[in-house]
């Protein structure tokens, strides 16, 4: 079970690598979405009774953040005719050293902070927090907006991570509550990226910064 | 409760201004003057030994129990409040007309019965919260009432700054009342002068009230506000809104323990501002402006008798600390009265030619004879010289100083230097004044406006014959006056309850009367000789020079050139010169003007400095969203760094 | 009952909104709306309701402490919209209007809730909600500061949640049930693990403080402030900000609980202060007037979160003032969206002289000037005035200093760029502008009862109120 | 009504003696530059004269041309009644009586300064100008000797003050109010009172357009002045207090006579000072009458 789990918890490690490197934005929407469907399948293996509302949380995760979301950023992407290059403000291989140093420096930290024991031995919480570094990381180093975009996905995932510690304790609704609410919260930013195409023809966001001092 | 109702009556009748202001004219004016004379008859009553007026309505504001209290200390200053409310209420019917000035002159009515009821209210408050309440709004209705020429910027500049310094007093003031009531337990004020642990407090009372009185180093608000203000505006915030802060002074160094540095401090500071005020005021061109700086020099006299007197109140109030005090409180009424009365001199002087320029004034007896007369009458007074009020003033104070150096303790130490820097301020002060007198209303006209000048009306003169009187009668009769004081005195300091009237003070007046007597008898027996030997006319003695014309007579600048030249250390004057030369010389010009030099050189290289460090942080917000999320990340870091610093104890 | 009232009455009224037919008279549902709401938490306010522990949602004391201001605040903005609505005629105004209703009921039902998960799914839909609020006007400049609103608030709000599971962790791993309801976490008290505690204290305050916009998370804020309709700002700046504010507070309870209040209370106050700072810098500085209100906005959060960190009266001061702050700010917003209608710019390089153009307004924006600035006799000075003699109370001196520093810059910055643009020759930009301005009942007064309100507030503190905020902070913390 | 009989006979001794000074000042000069020299009662020809004399008014001038030679006149003459007369002490004393002395002469200087800048001639504003810089540095040492005799007298009345000698620093004094004098009644090297050069002159140049009556009132007002300062100067040193009336009466009257005659030597010894230097004169004067305040400090203090 463990065994499993910390399986599918180095992938998705390995998908933030993979996304921090990615040159191209079809690839890196590609590594988001692929992440999201992994962490989808992990509360199938957390819990022990399986009763319906998991499997439709499960479900409902992977549709969303596997295939809705990033429909969405590929239509976006595909209406605006702009050249698919990340143009990252952050180089790739700092980027991938810097994540590389995340993921060594979360186990690390996890390491340092009192878990329960049936945590200690799993990579959730490092895996957790080397996703949001990794999130962050893009959010902070990439210039067009839909890799950003990308990089908030990447940040929720590694808060869901987390989240999955609880998952005996919050009550599923909350759960299911907080999911929508990001989801939303995610096509919403769709929507204004689309708008914004349309009102700048671009989506580099270099060019917004119109409002400033 | 007679005061009580009298006190009601003043309230009503201002608020009755108020309402009326824009719409009836008359109806304000006899409102205020109405609210005027029930208010000094209040004060009145209390000075002449009625007993101490308190009231706690159940009555609750911002949730304190409103407390209101006249004591002598309190009516000492509201008698002041209501013979300028009222004098300068007049004055402004005729000076700032609907006619000139159809936007703002009604609205300027109201705001004046808004600043007087706001002045009263700080004056009786007993409450720290509604003290603090009344001050900010009586300095707000202040800065209304400056800028009413808004459309001028420089107007706009000098009003702005005299609200960014009073909004740093009251700041500083914020500090001291929470502090006290942190300490204290409540907002309520009143004598607590045995808990030395809230001496320190004193140091922020200091700030806060100094600013608001414009002592030396604080004053840079005072000049260019006094100057662009309407001149019955200049009067009342010279004559008892800077007051304001020697009240909060004078109250609150009579109610809490006071550190011996502060009271050195106090006496020094008003030795420098007496001494600075006057150089300064020399130094100006400009008529409103260089009263403005006497202002200065005069809160400097007050704060002498004031500080010595806690100097002595550290010492075990010996004698000679009454005669300082009382020097100063007496000073308070007299600066308030002459200085009043010379602003609306120069707002009639301004309201006939146009300018304050001295330059380009002259002459203006012949076409004004009643403001020359009060004029130069307050010119005298301001200079200290007998028969008039301010002699009396100083008089007590040099008494006050005498005995400190006789007395051969340390406060000896400083009271030789202030006596002699006293004695230079008033020979000083009065070489400024020949200078005013001289240029402005003596001579020949400088320029045809001058020429064209026209006396002013009866609304304007009153005013001013009626605070001329007051000026001769306190110098005639100031022991008729010693009584009043004596009671502020008693009220500040309990130990010195009905003090007599000293005796040299009936010997003084004696004198007084004698010698003014003798002056008018002389000037009229010497007339009537020279009219007897007959007398011709010619023109002045002009050294044979072919065309003399008035702009050959001596100018402002170059009368105060010696003296200006001993400061100009301090003064830092900017000249502009192009002297002639060559056997022909073609044109040549020569100015000099003396800027503010503590806020031109101190004040606003410091506002600099944080507009530049304002600027860098503004920087920050470049509008690219990726840093925005890098802060938010440095954020996060800071606080976690806080939070687990010393193992998150 | 009348607690879940306060939550479905909005949301009803926001789906009658879209189904609304015709934009002429949709927006009359606000103010109808708002008077509803106000009516029911006036109801509750005087007469509260039993809270029983357990309930996830309840008109607790804190709930009953802060919402009837938001309820107030946005009653005066519904009725301001009516005429502001039929102003901008050219816009539809279905989807604003709905939205609008719809964060009403959010920040009801984040003000009552008593679960850290429930609470964060409050503000993070209120967060969305606002959206199209942001983005009415519709401009390249509106979707910009939508998106940096949504970016920069988002990832806030992403930390916030990260910081609710790390309590719940503590709660896990303290041999707790991981129960998230504020109650149980109080409970569990000192059982909590320490450091998950302070790891969940300093995402939360982050998270929230980011909604709030305290520096240095603040960077939303102007751009989000000088976009939106005057009424957004107002609500943003008195009612969402509010939300975010309780939410520490009530954290705040817990992390005491857990007895780290210290740190809890050492990093409010200086962020509070930092804060404060910063937005002085920025106002000293700023020639748009919009964006100066954001700031203004601000420095005033960070007078909340310093009176928070005082603790005992600071906190009761902080209520106060989150009182006076969400009235005077609104009168602010308000007069200051007449004026930009009216002068047609937004900075004072384009805008001056309104005191001739607009005299009400103008008159009304400084005296809100005044007022924001701690000027008795408005609430603020009250509020602030307690907050600094709390500081003094608690010995803290120098955090009084720079309080007050803070304070000057701040008018320094204000009553500069107010009086530029107040006084002086109207500009040309002004005559340019959309006649069709006119200074009608429906803009004037709902400014001006705001003020009064602070006024009153002020001069005379209900005691139904004092009664209230004693009540909340007893609740938040209970004197050993 | 013996007071005022004494007020009238103190007032007849001052009024009839005073223009003798000059007179006195004029004859040493005249002896020193070997001439014969006007007459001792010139000046009291000269005021008769003028007395009678009719008047030319500038066109510009106010009635307070008139006016101001008249007050500072009065001014001056009370100042005069304040001082103690030798044994005869003074009509009337009371404390502080002594600041009233210093601000009665400060009021002769304003109301001749304004009648001076009345004519709107450049060059009496230049002399009023230099009288009334000049006036601030003497007042500091006027009011630092007063100092010093209160210091030690421990009284801040003329009549008590002046009684005993100023002690320790009695030569300090004396010669800090020797320059004063010279200061004040603008003699040489100050001033020079028979110069003819307007540029040069301070209280010549200020009389310029004065004449008949009301420059008879200056002239006689000036003298009293010196007068005055003469008599302060020599009570300040004489132990008046303890000599018997005659002796005093005959030291008075002596050291007086002393004063006149070292003005008449400065006036033929010195020239005129440059106008920049003589700050630096009066400044010598004010630091002698703080010296002789020390002086006075110790030796009392001990």
């Amino acid at each position: 079970m463990t065994g499993a789990l910390n399986l599918l918890v180095a992938l998705a490690m390995g998908l933030n690598l993979l996304a921090l490197g990615s040159s191209r934005l079809p690839s890196l929407i590609r590594a988001a979405a692929v992440q999201g469907m992994v962490l989808g399948v992990l509360p199938l293996l957390l819990e022990h009774e399986f009763h319906g509302l998991v499997w439709v949380v499960a479900a409902a995760t992977i549709a969303i953040k596997g295939f809705v979301i990033p429909g969405l950023l590929r239509r976006a992407l595909r209406t605006a005719h702009i050249d698919r290059e990340v143009e990252p403000l952050l180089g790739f291989i700092p980027s991938l050293l810097l994540g590389a140093m995340a993921a060594i420096g979360a186990v690390a930290f996890a390491g340092a902070l009192p878990l329960r024991p049936e945590h200690a031995g799993t990579l959730l919480v490092p895996g957790a927090f080397a996703t949001l570094v990794g999130g962050l990381l893009l959010l902070m180093g990439r210039s067009k907006a839909i890799a950003q975009v990308c990089g908030y996905l990447i940040l929720e995932n590694g808060i869901y991570l987390f989240g999955l510690l609880l998952i005996h304790a919050t009550p599923l609704i909350v759960e299911a509550g907080i999911l929508l609410d990001l989801t939303v919260g995610v096509f919403v930013i769709g929507i204004i990226v689309d708008r914004i195409q349309r009102e700048f023809d671009t989506l580099d966001t270099r060019k917004l910064t119109s409002l400033r001092e | 409760m007679i005061p009580g109702r009298l006190l009601l009556l003043a309230f009503l009748s201002l608020i009755v201004g108020l309402v009326t202001a824009r719409r009836a004219p008359r109806l304000w004016l006899a409102a205020t003057l109405t609210g005027a004379g029930a208010a000094l008859a209040a004060a009145t009553g209390v000075l002449a030994g009625g007993e101490v007026w308190e009231w706690r309505p159940t009555l609750a504001v911002g949730g304190e129990a409103v407390h209101l209290r006249l004591d002598a200390v309190s009516a000492f200053f509201l008698a002041l409040l209501a013979v300028l409310g009222g004098a300068g209420g007049a004055y402004s019917r005729a000076y700032w007309t609907d006619a000139a000035h159809p936007r703002s002159a009604p609205s300027g009515r109201a705001w004046w019965n808004a600043l007087l009821a706001f002045m009263g209210l700080v004056l009786l408050s007993a409450n720290g919260l509604h003290f603090l309440i009344a001050w900010e709004l009586f300095a707000v209705s202040g800065y209304f009432l400056i800028t009413r020429e808004r459309h001028r910027r420089e107007v706009r500049q000098a009003g702005w700054l005299y609200l960014a310094a009073s909004h740093a007093g009251t700041l500083c003031l914020f500090a001291f009342f929470a502090l006290l009531a942190a300490r204290t337990g409540s907002w309520e004020l009143g004598p607590m002068r045995g808990r030395a642990e809230l001496a320190p407090l004193f140091w922020l009372a200091l700030a806060g009230f100094g600013l608001k009185a414009g002592l030396f180093p604080l004053h840079i608000w005072l000049p260019s506000a006094h100057a662009n203000a309407p001149s019955h505006v200049s009067a009342i915030l010279s004559g008892v809104a800077i007051k304001m802060g020697i009240y909060g002074l004078v109250r609150f160094s009579g109610w809490l323990p006071v550190p011996e540095a502060a009271a050195w401090t106090i006496a020094a500071l008003g030795v420098v501002s007496a001494v600075l005020g006057v150089a300064f005021a020399l130094g100006q061109h400009d008529l409103k402006r260089l009263l403005a700086y006497h202002s200065v020099e005069n809160i400097g006299i007050i704060l002498i008798g004031l500080g010595f007197a806690l100097v002595a109140a550290a010492h075990g109030n010996p004698v000679w600390a009454q005669l300082a005090f009382a020097g100063g409180l007496l000073h308070v009424w007299n600066h308030g009265l002459f200085k009043a009365l010379l602003f609306l001199g120069a707002g009639s002087v301004l309201h006939a030619t146009g300018t304050r320029e001295m330059s380009k004034l002259g002459g203006l007896w012949r076409a004004m004879p009643w403001t020359a007369g009060c004029f130069t009458l307050g010119a005298a007074a301001i200079s200290g010289l007998p028969p008039l009020n301010g002699f009396v003033s100083e008089w007590l104070v040099y008494l006050g100083l005498f005995d400190a150096v006789g007395s051969r303790s340390s406060a000896a130490w400083v009271a030789v230097p202030a006596v002699v820097l006293l004695a230079m301020t008033g020979a000083l002060a009065l070489a400024c004044f020949v200078k005013v007198v001289g240029v402005v209303f003596l001579g020949l006209p400088r320029t045809e406006t001058a020429k064209h000048a026209h006396e002013s009306g009866w609304f304007m003169r009153v005013p001013m014959l009626v605070l001329a009187s007051a000026c001769v009668a306190i110098g005639l009769f100031p022991m008729f006056f010693w009584p009043a004081v004596a009671r502020a005195a008693a009220a500040w300091q309990p130990a010195w309850a009905d003090a007599p009237v000293p005796e040299p003070l009936y010997a003084l007046s004696a004198c007084n009367i004698t010698f003014a007597l003798l002056g008018l008898l002389a000037a009229a027996l010497l007339w009537r000789r020279v009219r007897r030997n007959g007398l011709s006319r010619a023109v002045t003695w002009d050294c044979g020079y072919a065309a003399p014309s008035a702009r050959m007579q001596y100018t402002a600048g170059s009368f105060a050139g010696i003296i200006t030249g001993w400061f100009a250390w301090i003064l830092r004057p900017e000249r502009h010169a192009k002297l002639p030369e060559g056997n022909f010389p073609a044109h040549a010009h020569f100015a000099e003007h003396t800027p503010e030099t503590v806020l031109e050189k101190i004040v606003e290289p410091t506002g600099r400095l944080v507009m530049a460090v304002s600027t860098a942080v503004r920087r920050l917000q470049h509008g690219r969203l990726q840093s925005y999320i890098l802060y938010l990340l440095l954020g996060l870091i800071a606080l976690a760094l806080l939070a687990f610093a010393g193992g998150g104890r | 009952m009348k607690e879940l009232a306060l939550i479905a009455v909005p949301f009803v009224a926001a789906i009658a909104a879209l189904l609304w037919p015709k934009d002429e008279t949709r927006p009359w549902l606000l103010p109808a709306t708002g008077v509803v709401h106000v009516a029911l938490t006036m109801w509750l306010l005087i007469a509260p309701p039993p809270v029983e522990p357990m309930a996830w949602v309840a008109f607790d004391p804190l709930a009953r402490a802060v919402l009837p201001a938001v309820s107030v605040l946005f009653l005066a903005c519904a009725a301001y919209a009516v005429s502001y609505l039929r102003l901008r005629s050219e816009r539809p105004n279905r989807v604003f209007v709905a939205c609008l209703l719809a964060v009403l009921g959010l920040l009801s039902a984040g003000h009552q809730a008593r679960h850290l998960g429930l609470l964060w799914i409050a503000t993070e839909a209120v967060t969305l909600a606002a959206v199209p609020l942001l983005h009415f006007n519709n401009t390249g400049r509106a979707f910009e500061a939508t998106w940096k609103y949504l970016l920069v608030g988002g990832t806030g709000i992403a930390l916030s949640l990260l910081g609710s599971f790390c309590l719940g962790y503590a709660s896990l791993h303290g041999g707790g049930g991981g129960d998230l309801t504020f109650v149980a976490l109080t409970a569990q008290g000192a059982g909590l693990s320490r450091p998950w505690v302070l790891t969940a204290w300093v995402l939360l305050l982050v998270g929230y403080g980011t909604k709030m916009g305290l520096a240095p998370m603040h960077t939303w804020k102007p751009d989000a402030y000088g976009e939106a309709p005057g009424i957004v700002g107002a609500l943003l700046a008195g009612a969402v900000t509010t939300v975010a504010f309780t939410a520490v507070l009530r954290v705040r309870a817990v992390v005491d609980a857990a007895g780290a209040g210290v740190v809890a209370g050492r990093t409010l106050i200086v962020i509070g202060l930092f804060s404060m700072l910063v937005a002085a810098l920025f106002l000293l500085g700023t020639r748009d007037f919009k964006r100066m209100l954001a700031y203004s906005s601000v420095e005033h959060m960070g007078i909340l979160s310093l009176g928070a960190g005082l603790g005992g009266a600071g906190v009761w001061a902080a209520l106060f003032h989150v009182w006076t702050n969400a009235l005077t700010k609104g009168a602010v917003f308000l007069s200051a969206g007449n004026i930009r209608r009216a002068g047609g710019g937004r900075t004072q390089d384009e805008v001056a002289g309104m005191a001739i153009l607009t005299p009400v307004s103008a008159r009304i924006f400084v005296v809100c000037m005044l007022a924001i600035t701690a000027c008795p006799p408005f609430g603020p000075f009250f509020s602030e005035l307690r907050i600094l003699r709390a500081a003094f109370a608690d010995g803290q001196g120098a955090v009084a200093a720079v309080f007050l520093a803070a304070l000057l810059f701040a008018f320094l910055g204000l009553s500069r760029l107010v009086f530029a643009i107040v006084d002086g020759r109207p500009r040309a930009a002004a005559k340019k502008t959309d006649r069709r301005f006119r200074e009608t009942a429906g803009v004037i007064v709902p400014p001006l009862v705001l003020l009064g309100l602070s006024l009153w507030l002020g001069v005379a503190t209900p005691s139904v109120l004092q009664e209230a905020w004693t009540a909340a902070v007893q609740a938040l913390f209970p004197l050993p | 009504m013996t007071t005022v009989l004494d007020i009238l006979l103190r007032l007849a001794v001052w009024l009839l003696l005073a223009p003798l000074l000059p007179g006195v000042i004029n004859k040493v000069k005249a002896w020193i530059a070997g001439r014969r020299g006007p007459p001792v009662l010139q000046l009291y020809y000269d005021l008769a004269k003028l007395w009678r004399k009719g008047v030319v008014l500038s066109t510009a001038v106010s009635p307070g041309h008139v006016a101001g030679p008249a007050v500072a006149w009065v001014a001056v003459l009370s100042a005069a009644l304040l001082l103690p007369l030798g044994p005869a002490g003074t009509a009337l004393s009371f404390r502080g009586d002594a600041l009233l002395f210093v601000y009665l002469l400060a009021v002769a200087r304003f109301c001749t300064s304004c009648a001076a800048l009345d004519t709107a001639s450049a060059f009496e504003g230049m002399g009023v100008a230099r009288e009334v810089s000049y006036a601030v540095l003497a007042e500091a040492a006027v009011i630092t000797a007063l100092l010093t005799l209160a210091l030690q007298s421990n009284s801040v009345s003329l009549g008590t003050m002046l009684v005993p000698s100023a002690g320790a620093g009695a030569g300090l004094l004396a010669a800090g109010l020797f320059l004063v004098l010279l200061a004040e009644n603008c003699r040489v090297p100050f001033d020079d009172p028979n110069t003819h050069l307007e540029l040069t002159m301070i209280h010549e140049v200020m009389v310029l357009d004065h004449s008949g009556p009301p420059l008879a009132a200056i002239l006689h007002g000036a003298s009293v002045k010196l007068l005055l300062f003469a008599v302060l100067l020599a009570e300040t040193v004489l132990p008046i207090g303890k000599l018997s009336p005659l002796m005093a009466t005959a030291a008075l009257a002596g050291s007086v006579l002393v004063v006149a005659v070292g003005v008449g030597l400065v006036e033929s010894l010195f020239a005129r000072l440059a106008f920049r230097r003589v700050p630096m004169l009066l400044t010598t004067a004010f630091l002698l009458s703080l010296f002789a305040l020390l002086a006075a400090w110790k030796g009392a203090g001990a």
